[in-house]
């Protein structure tokens, strides 16, 4: 166990996969010799060299496609995508290729790879740079969408996401790089598809995932224990496949759901969450599930207007207080 | 001097493409295809030439007009037209069909039906053989129009900087649906964009097999020499509309008459009957012989089933230790060779893809952009 | 009032907007000589000339952004997506420019543009042509997101969207084109953010939009009522904004909900109509709400898999079977 | 030979975006401006000399490196300041910050966080003034590694088809973040790539205001008469890292000690001297004078007040009826001229984008493709 920031931890992660398997490899803007745009990939072009560490054109299209056509012959490419924001320029390769190689091919091929990189809010980044877009992906099958909000998530879900088979979005948080934690050495693996109690807790279920964690949650979660309300927060981890038994059982045991979420409410994960909820749980529920999201407008760059927009402690304890009906 | 049983192969295969796909046609007028289904007509010496000019273990991809290729590779033609009936022993267990053909055992990967989506894909696949330090070359086809898509811009920069070996053919048969390419391309020679990517750029005949196959050849030993990709426009044209439910009004009876002159088929079969390789009985053998092939791969297709719904269930998601498809092996019990590739250990990557000079000028602080 | 099918009320709201106002024009893949790949367009080139309807390459991204500066300075384009499967390109500029234009402008710019085209399974055409992607937009606030069921809603929507000053995505059913219904002649506009209730009912409300209106939803109703079942069925018509007085009044009506949509379960417009559902008639529903959606997999050719896929009149029987607990 | 009062206008100017963005800088190291901010420092001769070449009412816009951009065409630098520093009184009411900065008044369109994604803006806005059939020309920047992206193919294509009327430039400061631009262009000559499009491409010393005055004003002209688009390559260099937060380690001391050499500043403020136009102490009361305008905009920034939270409800949508915001009539309570366009009755579309001929095959049946 060692004490790491998430970019180290995502880091270590590289290195050890990529050490362990000479088919990976990492492309993407920045990533070799400026040891990318957050660092994350740091001295892995001075030990694997510039085949396996490449600098690509700002092409997001064509590299994403490139690591897709890769994928497709038994390399294991991990496409750094500077930002999320950016994929959307890459989504056509994403959405239509690699999550439908191998439906279209009727089983003969796979498509072993990851798309990871930054995704929300950047601090004073404005509309272009601030969006948290997991739910593009959450919507499409055949992909897998995971997002770590801990460094021992992440370290441990980048793992195993490098060893999937199936084509992965990994959605990291752009201001979580810098966040510490204690990180497990070595072959620390966590599963894609399930989901974690970050705090136990039996009147309320916070679920979430991502920067929100660290960011609101945790903190709300302390406060409202503070004020004698038992707060159990669910840590999503991977948003595709969802991992219905976890978040039933929660639900099941508090009966009153809040969910966190940095994205915009519409047509997103949240939704997805009280859907699921509320048919499988429609008779444990004492509260309709209440939402803590981004609002539904785009991001301004002033602090203000910016911190205005996205969820807060306060929204959290107000929304647990109105499903407990304090 | 072309070899006799090279000029027989290729005529041989280009009456299969031609046969195979008119009774796709016909397949199509009785609702027994739906949906889109392209005809490549008329084309057929690019696939054929190209097919001919490289290694049986090169690969190959291409757009939605797909049948031509695979056929060329030698796929099963029962099995190709089961896919485009939909049908369990297709290629795919009829979950592609016309536009989305696959037969990875002969290297074919597909059948793309998003114009230019395949592009990226090429230069992936050169660049995975470059990194395995195979000799291997992809080749890539596409349209004239998908050389307006930003995808061939970004991959064609990317492979000409890193020197992958990949080829692209753009089949230039003048239209994109039922637009001349003139009216969409400032620049209507796609072989001139090349330039731009400081990359080898060649235009052919792409109604003349044999000078497809010539131009190929020598581009396929630059490739795996490491001399970088090539951009090849291979002139040709499709006798059929875009598609089956494309009546192409768009564009002049004379013009379709003036261009059918030029059938890649009969040109190739004077120049076989010509220089005594075979005579006229000895190629209508050929042709009959095709013919049945392709009766068979009718009734073949037609006998099949539909797939079953507990297909719903699969090719999603790769289950953990699930094995690929082998659709021969499926279909018709055959054991085939399939693609592997070395494991994380046994792999050596040798290649620098950049040179090495000035990667040391490290950002060491954790500084962000 | 006339008979029209789909297409022609289309293209005569086409035809209307462009001769009412000079801004107006349209750009595409195959819409001018070709007339449009589905005829949309139909006779608009020889009418209006090749400055107005204009063939373009097969750039989505290019000419999807070339609107919007078009549509930044005066005028107002009318930019047909071949599909929205195609148009997946083209969404760096709808989500990161159309959308966002007038806010990074702080109110200076406007943005009054129309991207149409049509969504959802067009017929055995596989995975990667049968998309219905309208929660992607839904997701994005800056949009409006529009999809008509009727050649009424079609005309009086389509002509709403192109004086309407901001960006819209309009989606079109790929399979609703030839269907005829009357069409009211000349100045006939439908307000966007304005949902229909296409049958009036009192035991359970089913909430569509687009083609699952009439190609199931309608035929279900029917079938319930020979039961002796009264559903009311809600026709959205417009996604973004949601009519969510209409959604909530038919709710508290009936306490009953079925939702049918064509597009994939996850991240989607009827997991937001759930999530609003529950939260604001929580105490009203009697019954979780239902789902009827295409199944979470990608399509595929075989015509058996094909319909498999996609909703149907027994599945939504069942769900209503379900809510009413029959 | 150039006038003195232009000589001295651009001096002024290309003091203006220096002192200016070294204020910006100094801000940054007090964490008042904050995010992204990406100085221009070192390529003022292009925004500049370009700037100058252009009438008032040509359309003008570029990335997120676009300080720059609005100053040389004359917007208020308190109210810009005040955008980077995210208040009320900022262009966009501190929504947009130092990557978004739009002045319509000024005819300056943005201002754009995505690589590459203002350059199919640029082309639509030159069709517009095609389609009202204005003498208007459209002036669009992007960086070299832009050049790259799919967006700049795609619209290059369709501007030189149509003959739009924009000048394209690409600011060429060798580097793209922290990649030199050698390195992931197979082309490194941006300009060569017009070819591709049969269009006409040009490259200029980007440090020499007058080269580039020169350069655009007589591509200004080609475009105004309608002969089409033209690509510009001017090479530049960038004195300061690509954002603050770059400490441009990628690159020598030597290299930029080298290049800094070329500052386009004292370039121009010796010619000046050297024609006699004005001596250096008329030419430092210049500097004096744009300093205190300088501290003046950093000093109204700082005074004025975040935006209101009420902000959060406007600018996602236009409401019916909503006017325009106009950021100087709302900030300096002062009446600006505002783009206005002729309603759909005033306008008459002459233009014929495509020759007639042909376009009378017409398909007539309700035929699916
Ligand atoms: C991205 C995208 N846009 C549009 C289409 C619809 N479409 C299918 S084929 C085609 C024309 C392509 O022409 P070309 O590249 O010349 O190939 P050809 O069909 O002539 O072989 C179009 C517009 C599509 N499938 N994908
Ligand atoms: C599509 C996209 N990809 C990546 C980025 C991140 N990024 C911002 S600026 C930049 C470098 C652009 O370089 P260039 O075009 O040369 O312009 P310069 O910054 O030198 O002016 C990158 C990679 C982005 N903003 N958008
Ligand atoms: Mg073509
Ligand atoms: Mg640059």
């Amino acid at each position: 166990m060692s004490e790491l920031s998430y970019r180290d931890a995502l880091n270590q992660a590289l290195n050890e996969e990529m050490s362990r398997d000479a088919n990976v490899f990492l492309m993407g803007e920045e990533v070799a010799r400026y040891n990318g745009a957050y660092k994350v990939s740091q001295g892995l072009l001075d030990k694997f060299g510039s085949a396996r560490v490449v600098d690509a054109p700002i092409s997001e299209l064509g590299f994403a496609g490139l690591g897709v056509g890769a994928a497709m012959v038994g390399l294991r490419p991990v496409i750094e995508m500077m930002t999320w924001n950016f994929a959307i320029l890459a989504m056509d390769q994403i959405v239509n290729n690699a999550a439908k190689l191998r439906h279209m091919s009727g089983g003969q091929l796979r498509c072993p790879i990851v798309f990871r990189g930054p995704g929300g809010a950047g601090g004073r980044l404005s509309s272009q740079h601030s969006q948290a877009l997991e739910a593009h992906y959450v919507h499409c099958p055949g992909l897998k969408v995971v997002a770590p909000a801990t460094p021992a998530d992440a370290k441990g879900l980048l793992k195993s996401a490098i060893r999937d088979d199936n084509p992965i979005v990994f959605i990291e948080g752009e201001l979580l790089y810098g966040v510490k934690g204690d990180v497990p050495d070595g072959e620390h693996l966590v599963p894609i598809g399930k989901a974690d109690i970050k705090r136990p807790g039996d009147q309320v279920t916070i679920i979430t995932w991502s920067r929100m964690l660290l960011w609101y949650v945790n903190e709300a979660a302390q406060k409202l224990a503070d004020q004698g309300i038992s707060a159990e927060v669910l840590d999503l981890r991977t948003l595709r496949p969802l991992d219905e038994e976890a978040i039933l059982t929660s639900v099941r045991k508090t009966n009153r759901v809040v969910i966190v979420e940095e994205g915009w409410p519409l047509a997103s994960v949240g939704a997805t969450l009280t859907d699921l909820i509320q048919r499988e749980a429609f008779d444990d529920l004492d509260a309709p599930v209440q939402r803590v999201t981004g609002l539904d407008i785009n991001m301004s760059y002033a602090a203000n207007l910016e911190a205005a927009t996205q969820p807060s402690v306060e929204r959290i304890i107000a929304a647990v207080n109105q499903v407990l009906y304090r | 001097m072309h070899s006799p049983e090279l000029l027989l192969r290729m005529y041989r295969k280009m009456v299969l493409l031609r046969k195979f796909e008119e009774r796709a046609g016909q397949a199509y007028g009785l609702k027994k295809i739906q949906g889109f289904c392209h005809l490549y007509i008329g084309q057929e010496a690019v696939a054929v030439g190209t097919h001919e000019a490289l290694r049986p273990d090169d690969y190959m991809l291409t757009g939605y007009r797909d049948h031509a290729h695979p056929l060329a590779r030698g796929a099963d033609p029962g099995m190709l037209m089961a896919e485009l009936f939909g049908k369990a022993t297709g290629y795919s267990k009829g979950k592609g069909g016309s536009m989305h053909l696959f037969d990875i055992e002969h290297h074919f990967y597909g059948g793309y039906g998003i114009v230019g989506g395949q592009i990226p894909l090429a230069a992936g696949m050169a660049f995975a053989s470059r990194y395995r330090n195979e000799d291997r070359v992809t080749v890539c086809f596409f349209g004239d129009a998908a050389a307006n898509q930003g995808a061939f811009h970004e991959t064609l920069n990317m492979a000409a900087k890193w020197k992958l070996p990949v080829i692209y053919v753009c089949e230039n048969n003048r239209y994109g649906m039922g637009t001349d390419i003139r009216r969409v391309s400032a620049e209507p020679e796609i072989a001139k964009r090349a330039i731009g990517y400081n990359m080898r750029g060649e235009s052919v005949d792409g109604m003349d097999v044999l000078k497809v196959f010539e131009l190929v050849k020598e581009c396929a030993i630059d490739c795996r020499k490491g001399r970088g990709p090539v951009l090849i426009e291979a002139h040709t044209y499709r006798f059929r509309g875009h598609s089956m439910s494309d009546a192409a009004t768009y564009r002049s009876k004379e013009e379709v008459e003036e261009e059918r002159k030029s059938d890649p088929i009969p040109k190739l079969r004077d120049e076989i009957v010509l220089r005594k390789i075979a005579d006229d009985a000895k190629l209508d053998a050929i042709d009959a012989e095709v013919k049945k092939e392709c009766e068979e791969a009718v009734a073949f297709a037609e006998a099949s089933f539909e797939p079953g719904l507990e297909e719903l269930q699969h090719d999603t998601w790769v289950a953990p230790g699930e094995a690929d498809q082998r659709p021969r092996e499926r279909v018709r019990g055959v054991k085939v060779e399939w693609p592997s590739y070395p494991s994380g250990d046994q792999l050596k990557v040798s290649w620098e893809l950049e040179p090495k000079a000035g990667h040391l000028s490290v950002v060491k602080e954790g500084a962000k952009r």
